[in-house]
């Protein structure tokens, strides 16, 4: 038998690659086949969820110590068990509904393949993810999942709107997922490993391991859209409704807690990082809560909810704890029943209405029944009602805020009256009061996920057991300890119970009284619109777009300043070099110049006079044959140094160099070598070239004179050439340096010209040899 | 003498170097060529000594043949190079019916701008998520969504 | 043994020099021709990789009199690099159909060049190789002889040149102050070389690889070209040309200049910050998807020269890591950028998500070595920089994504055998990210070959 | 001899060029063979031997000069040298020796004629002469028919078009040629 972990890879994994390949055969085979993928995946989460804990652990990158080490564990389970269960249903789901969206967008239902192929990718790395072990493994399961999302998001790819959202999903969530990169590195530096289990085991509580963690949470929060990087998430509705109920549910966003939960023994260590998880908790919760209560959007409403429903997690991981551990477990169970649920809803209502906006819509109850009662189900759970999953993520909740005091204990309340007020505003508008809509019938496929979706959620609530043995198991790994949790239903006077009737009354209060905190609640989105995040991500945006304009403008595009920023920087580096080496006085020798000199001097005189020649003359024939001059100087320069090879190519190259030159100037018109009329406008860059060409000299001038006045070292190899030279049958010691000895360089140098016959011809006959 | 030597490679360097800066391509090839040169003058002056020249049988001190051999190749392919130049050049004034590197940036400034068309697509990216509050039906919209 | 991927490539050059290539069978032998020059070279690295670092004396002539060649791990991974990246330009134009018969042989020649360069063991002889390519290159840049292309040509020719005279004054620097040209006697040299003129000639050598690379600051060249000219010589040049520096500054750098090398740390890591902080804001808000590319090219590098300047095995090991997965990814993006359809658009997806250092595309990991290195030798600000320019990286990759979907939208599609092209670079990348063991070793095994990581 | 040219002052030139077509190449020949011996080797050999043919184009203009065979084929020549010199450099590894292994050996002997001795290396030294002469007289060759084009198309009045318009030569009938 194969090993569970493998295999639910394996049977993960397989989903998008057998979907893709079905894709290209047949692309309408594909929602059918991705239904069967899922369900297989999820099968064998349900069976490996009932087996022992197992693990695979294989070298992957042993140069760097990397494994692909990949652990089954409790909390592995749990969050295989939603990724595939969830995955599933919401595959079912978008069997239809992609269809119908394609169809609506005018768009082709090839896409399909695309989509579901991207959708059972984000499944597959989730999986992934919740089993690996190795923190490198992990990261690249984490930006598997961005990688997915990105396409998801962005899946209308003809709108703006949807491109930019993903983009920014993108942005937010990849570059924080360096931090977690970072904060692997960072603790493979301390412990030389990157096996989670063996850090958590050595961990010391130091402080370099504290940033390391902070970094990975960081990375973690951002995923899971807390404040303040939480502003991607509501424009990540762009989304087809779909991926939004997967995203929010059991997968990225939930991928965020998940990290938490699994370096969770490592954060414990660290009060001030469990305090911060507080804090932003706690925020998330508001913000998400209040702003959620202004929103108009059906899926804004879910979005914001998602935001403050997992602030509750991570504050519950704030508290700590055993409670606070086993809370947020449980909570995020709970949570990805009822939120894919209530996704799904809007996007069935808004396939049979057409209407986003919860203000378009409402009294859908008698013209939906199985869609209300299933929604309705599911947001009992949300607002935590009795006798469903959700009563008891709050009342975990509220037990382990009351450990903690007062003060938690109010904030907790009031926090969970906000959910109550807005999912209320959300289903009642939705399904009560006057029919604003008049719905067209829908496939069952919208609705049934949803109905089964409910209906688990009160089956939860009611039997209680399948719950906690998943939960215990996956809060035991979490919290490094056995946990038990005991949840049940308790009519008395208990301070859980009380505050859960606070927190109905008080919901209740919140929606009744709607129209009195409005503009406030209103106002407050509106101060985060503009001063929040979101902003500061846009005006960021816009300022390195705008500065990368700038600096652009400034930005060298003509050849001759291309030459100038060469020339210059060149010279400073070379001027730097001096200034810093330790000059003493024989770095830098005169040399002697005895009488035998003179010949050489002259030449040298001619030659470089000729060069200045070059710069003065206007006419280019001139400057063509005083060009050669120069060249001839320099050939004169060589025979005085005792080397005739030299000279006689130099004089042979020079001819036909001018020779060349000659005739590319007889091949263009005279006017278009006439820049005379135009000598007035260079003026004005004469000082600038002057300058570079006085920076340019003086770099040659101090290499040269640098190097020429080391005294000449050991003559060892032009010793062994002259003696070696006799051997090979010659006399003339250059030649058979070039022939023999180097003739690999000559073999080379020949090569060059044939290259350059090459390009010549092929400039100017187009290739053709003959 | 190693000072002459030295001198004379910065000074032909200089002109090189100012020739490359003109807008003449024609000149700025001269400028390679006088770069080129430069380079082959230094070689030549690093030789480990000097003297008569190297052929057998030796009765004095020569020169270093090893960097006769280096000059050699060098000056071969600055030749080479130089005579690709001249010949892009030409293909260059078919292309542009000039040789005025003024020209030459001009033509490329156009070309950037054609690149870079000035959409601002970024302003649609920017819109705030208001989510329709800030819409025109402003106060219709928010009395409808009190509700 | 050694000679054998020289002179495949050598004989093929000139065979196809003579045969036209816009022939299919010629451009198909060009194909074989360089795949048999891989294949060659792989089975040498076989051998170097077991049995350590080879020599061959050109003609027999003992250590000095002749030229050597040395060919140890860091070349293995360099001459297949800028083969494999040459391969796949080639193949891609030739699918796409070769435009100018001279394209297949001058495509061979520079994969010669590039080849001798990294096996040879002599200063001079490095020199002649490295024009054998710069001089392809000058001929390729014009290839496709439009304007712009000629524009492009120009500069590039003239600002080279400069880099080649620079080296050329470095080498002879290198000569006069020990009187040698062979690699390994000037290694032994240099120690007792003063100061003064060694950095000296350290510098201008650097300069003339910093040209090549297109380095802040003596990119300038950089863009103009890059943009002007075909997309297969882009890649070509980018993926290629450009290991020329890289391999340049870590052979001339770590192998005979190792004392200037640490003299020059701060500046090196200067230029590098420079280099990334310029490149990533100039790729910004740029539109054409090669200019965005071009100075994505001028900040990668500055990543490389960080890790130098870091220098020891690792930062060594990370350079030419980050030369590897920079030059598979310019080559891919360059060669994609210019497609349209659904594989070349997901091929340019993979390429934008390495470039950004998302796995499982290759890209990460040169990100991750730096990081590694950055926090070994603890220096958060350098763990930030890179940090900052990773994130940059994000911002332009994915905003040139994000118009580029609505472009490829609105077009056809390119013909299929150039998508395949690309697409199977891309898989290269992805199987780099998935399975990076391999290429973690034989960088590794790189490092280890330069004698100043050998010490504790 | 052939026709003189219509201009007078010519004569002199074109008498001059054909003159000393002769001696370049003799002394070329000369520069090239007499190997590791003397100054000068394969590579001046070939610059000498392309001037004495770039003369004759001078003197008696491009017509001329095609006719002249070795320059109509140079770019050929240019690479039968190459193909020349890669031998003597590769071959010897097929006979398991080193690479550019010349014959004969150190201190080996080598078969006289004369004064010329046979050694690998003068091989080598012509393929760098073909290599260079092919390259000179081909790429003036290839100006000197450059000029011969621009002409054709001035007198046609299509000169200008075709240049203008950028890009890729036209040919003499117009067709756009790559």
């Amino acid at each position: 038998m194969m090993n569970p972990a493998m295999l639910l890879l394996v049977a993960a994994f397989a989903a998008p690659l057998v979907v893709s390949l079905l894709g290209a055969i047949r692309h309408s085979w594909v929602p059918r086949g991705a239904i069967l993928m899922t369900g297989l995946a999820f099968a064998a989460a349900v069976w490996t969820c009932i087996q022992d804990d197992a693990s695979v652990n294989v070298p992957w990158a042993p140069t760097w110590s990397m494994n692909f080490s990949l652990t089954l564990d409790g909390l592995a389970k749990m969050y295989a068990l939603l990724a595939t269960g969830i995955g599933f249903f919401v595959v079912l789901y978008a069997s239809k509904y992609l269809a119908l969206h394609l169809h609506h967008d005018h768009r082709l239902l090839e896409e399909q393949t695309r989509f579901f192929g991207f959708l059972l990718l984000f499944m597959a790395s989730m999986v992934g993810l919740v089993m690996a072990q190795d923190l490198i493994l992990i990261f690249v399961f984490w930006d598997l999942t961005a990688i997915a999302s990105y396409f998801l998001i962005g899946f209308d790819r003809a709108e703006e709107e949807s491109r930019s959202s993903a983009q920014m999903a993108l942005l937010v969530t990849g570059i924080t997922a360096i931090f977690v990169l970072l904060g692997a590195l960072a603790l493979f530096q301390i412990y030389g490993t990157f096996a989670l289990p063996e850090i958590i085991i050595a961990s010391n509580g130091g402080r370099n391991t504290g940033i390391a963690v902070g970094l990975i949470v960081l990375g973690a929060l951002a995923k899971s859209a807390q404040v303040p990087m939480h502003f991607w998430l509501p424009r990540a509705m762009a989304a087809p409704t779909p991926v939004s109920a997967y995203l929010h549910s059991a997968a990225m966003v939930a991928a965020g807690v998940f990290l938490i939960g699994r370096v969770y023994p490592l954060v414990a260590q660290y009060d001030w990082m469990l305090d911060a998880l507080l804090v932003i908790g706690f925020a998330s919760m508001a913000v998400g809560g209040i702003i959620a209560l202004t929103r108009r959007v059906l899926k804004q409403i879910l979005a914001y909810s998602t935001i403050s429903q997992y602030g509750y997690v991570v504050a519950m991981f704030g508290l700590g704890g055993e409670k606070g551990v086993a809370g947020a477990t449980f909570y995020v169970l709970a949570h990805a029943l009822v939120k894919s649920a209530l996704f799904m809803t809007a996007g069935a209502v808004t396939e049979a209405t057409g209407k986003k906006n919860l203000p378009d819509v409402g009294g859908l109850m008698r013209r939906m029944p199985l869609l209300a009662a299933g929604s309705g189900m599911a947001a009992a759970g949300l607002i935590a009602l009795p006798l469903t999953i959700g009563f008891f993520k709050d009342e975990l909740f509220f037990a382990a805020a009351y450990e903690r005091g007062m003060t938690l204990a109010v904030m907790s309340v009031v926090g969970a009256s906000l959910t109550l007020a807005y999912i209320l505003r959300f289903w009642r508008q939705t399904f009560m009061g006057v029919l604003r809509t008049e719905p067209e019938p829908i496939s069952g496929y919208l609705v049934w996920p949803v109905v089964v979706l409910g209906i688990a959620s009160v089956v939860g609530g009611l039997w209680t057991v399948p719950a906690i043995w998943i939960v215990d198991r996956a809060a035991s790994v979490s919290a490094d300890a056995p946990i038990h949790l005991h949840i049940a239903y308790h009519l008395d006077a208990r301070h859980e119970n009380v505050m859960a009737i606070a927190t109905w009354v008080a919901g209740l209060l919140i929606y009744l009284t709607r129209r009195i905190w409005w503009p406030a609640a209103l106002g407050v989105a509106h101060l985060g619109s503009y001063f929040g995040p979101a902003r500061l991500y846009y005006a960021g945006m816009r300022g390195l777009n705008q500065l990368s304009d700038s600096v652009h403008r400034i930005e060298v595009r003509d050849l001759r300043s291309r030459v100038a920023t060469i020339l210059m920087p060149a010279g400073l580096l070379v001027g730097l070099a001096v200034i810093v080496t330790p000059n003493s006085t024989s770095s830098f020798a005169v040399g002697a110049l005895g009488r035998d000199d003179i010949p050489l001097i002259t030449m040298l005189v001619a030659s470089v006079v000729s060069a200045f020649v070059v710069i003065v003359v206007r006419d280019h024939f001139r400057l063509a044959i005083s060009l050669s001059s120069v060249g001839f100087s320099l050939a004169g320069v060589y025979a005085f140094m005792g080397a005739p090879d030299v000279t006689l190519v130099a004089l042979v190259v020079e001819t036909v160099l001018s020779m060349f030159m000659i005739g590319m100037l007889v091949l263009m018109p005279r006017p278009i070598l006439r820049f005379e009329t135009e000598v007035r406008a260079e003026r004005r860059y004469l000082r600038r070239d002057a300058i570079v060409a006085v920076v340019a000299a003086g770099m040659a001038f101090f290499v040269a004179w640098g190097a020429l006045s080391r005294p000449s070292p050991s003559t060892e190899v032009i010793d062994s050439q002259t003696v070696l030279t006799a051997a090979v049958h010659g006399k003339d010691i250059v030649t058979v340096i070039l022939a023999d000895f180097r003739g690999f360089d000559t073999l080379g140098e020949v090569t060059v010209i044939a290259l350059t016959l090459l390009g010549v011809i092929s400039l100017l006959r187009t290739g053709r040899l003959r | 003498m190693i000072l002459a030597t030295s001198l004379a490679i910065a000074a032909m360097f200089a002109a090189g170097a100012y020739l490359m800066l003109k807008r003449d391509l024609i000149r700025l090839i001269a400028g390679m060529i006088l770069i080129g040169n430069a380079a082959n003058l230094f070689i030549m002056a690093s030789g480990l000594r000097r003297g008569a020249a190297p052929i057998l049988p030796l009765d004095e001190p020569t020169a270093d043949p090893l960097v006769q051999a280096m000059v050699l190749t060098a000056i071969v392919i600055s030749f080479a190079t130089a005579a690709l130049a001249l010949a892009l050049v030409y293909r260059v004034y078919i292309s542009h019916y000039s040789v005025d590197l003024s020209r030459l940036s001009a033509a490329e400034e156009q070309q950037a701008e054609r690149d870079e068309p000035m959409t601002e697509d970024l302003r649609e990216s920017v819109r705030d998520d208001t989510d329709g509050e800030a819409s025109p039906d402003g106060r219709h919209a928010r009395e409808a969504a009190i509700r | 043994m050694i000679a054998v991927p020289i002179a495949v490539l050598w004989f093929g050059g000139f065979v196809l020099a003579v045969l036209d290539g816009t022939r299919k069978p010629a451009a198909w032998l060009s194909v074989a021709v360089l795949t048999s020059a891989i294949l060659s070279t792989m089975a040498l690295g076989i051998t170097v990789y077991q049995d350590g670092p080879m020599s061959l004396a050109v003609g027999g002539w003992s250590l000095g009199v002749g030229i050597t060649l040395r060919v140890d791990m860091l070349s293995i991974v360099f001459a297949l690099l800028s083969q494999g990246v040459l391969l796949a330009a080639l193949i891609y134009e030739v699918v796409n159909g070769v435009g100018a018969r001279i394209y297949p042989a001058v495509v061979l020649f520079m994969g010669l060049g590039l080849t001798g360069l990294v096996f040879t063991g002599d200063a001079f002889n490095f020199y002649v190789f490295f024009e054998i390519s710069m001089i392809s290159a000058y001929v390729l840049v014009s290839y496709g002889e439009s304007p712009r292309q000629f524009r492009a040509a120009f500069v590039f020719i003239t600002v080279n040149l400069l880099g080649s005279v620079f080296f050329l004054i470095g080498i002879s620097a290198i000569y006069h102050t020990t009187g040698f040209l062979d690699m390994y006697r000037i290694r032994d040299q240099m120690p007792l070389v003063q100061e003064n003129p060694a950095i000296l000639s350290a510098t201008i050598i650097f300069v003339a690889f910093s040209i090549k690379l297109g380095l802040f600051p003596f990119h300038f060249w950089l863009p103009a070209v890059y943009t002007g000219t075909r997309p297969s010589v882009a890649a070509i040049l980018s993926g290629a040309l450009a290991n020329i520096g890289t391999y340049g500054l870590i052979r001339f750098g770590a192998d005979i200049f190792p004392r200037e090398l640490r003299q020059a740390a701060p500046v090196l890591i200067a230029l590098g910050t420079a280099s990334i902080i310029y490149g990533a804001i100039q790729a910004l808000s740029r539109h054409a998807t090669n200019e965005v590319l071009a100075y994505s090219a001028i900040g990668q590098v500055g990543y490389i020269l960080i890790a130098l300047g870091i220098g020891g095995p690792a930062g060594y090991a990370a350079a030419v890591l980050y030369t590897v997965l920079n030059s598979t990814n310019k080559a891919l993006l360059f060669l994609s950028g210019s497609l349209r359809g659904w594989l070349a658009g997901a091929a340019f997806a993979i390429g934008a998500f390495s470039v950004a250092g998302v796995p499982p595309a290759s890209g990460f990991l040169g990100k991750m070595a730096l990081f590694q290195v950055g926090i070994a030798e603890d220096r958060p600000m350098l763990v930030a920089l890179i940090f900052l320019g990773g994130a940059l990286s994000f911002v332009y990759m994915f905003q040139l994504y994000r118009r580029r979907t609505a472009e490829i939208e609105a077009h056809g599609s390119s013909p299929w055998g150039a998508q395949v092209v690309v697409v199977m670079l891309a898989l290269v990348i992805l199987g780099i990210g998935v399975w990076p063991d391999p290429l973690l070793n034989l960088v590794e095994r790189a490092a280890l070959s330069l004698p100043e990581a050998q010490v504790p | 001899m052939p026709a003189l040219n219509p201009q007078k002052h010519a004569g002199m030139l074109q008498s001059g060029a054909r003159i000393i077509l002769l001696p370049s190449w003799v002394i070329a020949i000369a520069i090239m063979l007499k190997g590791y011996a003397d100054v000068g080797d394969g590579f001046s050999a070939g610059v000498i031997a392309a001037l004495g043919v770039l003369l004759q184009g001078l003197a008696f203009g491009t017509d001329e000069l095609e006719q002249i065979t070795l320059s109509r084929i140079a770019p050929i020549l240019s690479f039968v040298g190459l193909g020349l010199a890669l031998l003597t450099a590769f071959v010897p590894i097929l006979f398991g020796e080193n690479l550019f292994t010349h014959w004969p050996g150190i201190n080996e002997h080598a078969v006289h004629f004369g004064v010329l001795e046979f050694i690998t290396p003068v091989v080598f030294d012509i393929g760098v002469f073909l290599i260079v002469y092919g390259f000179c007289v081909g790429g003036l060759h290839a100006i000197a028919r450059e000029e011969v084009r621009q002409v054709r198309l001035r007198d046609r009045g299509r000169y200008l078009r075709s240049t203008t318009r950028g890009g890729s030569l036209a040919d003499e009938s117009g067709e756009v040629r790559l």
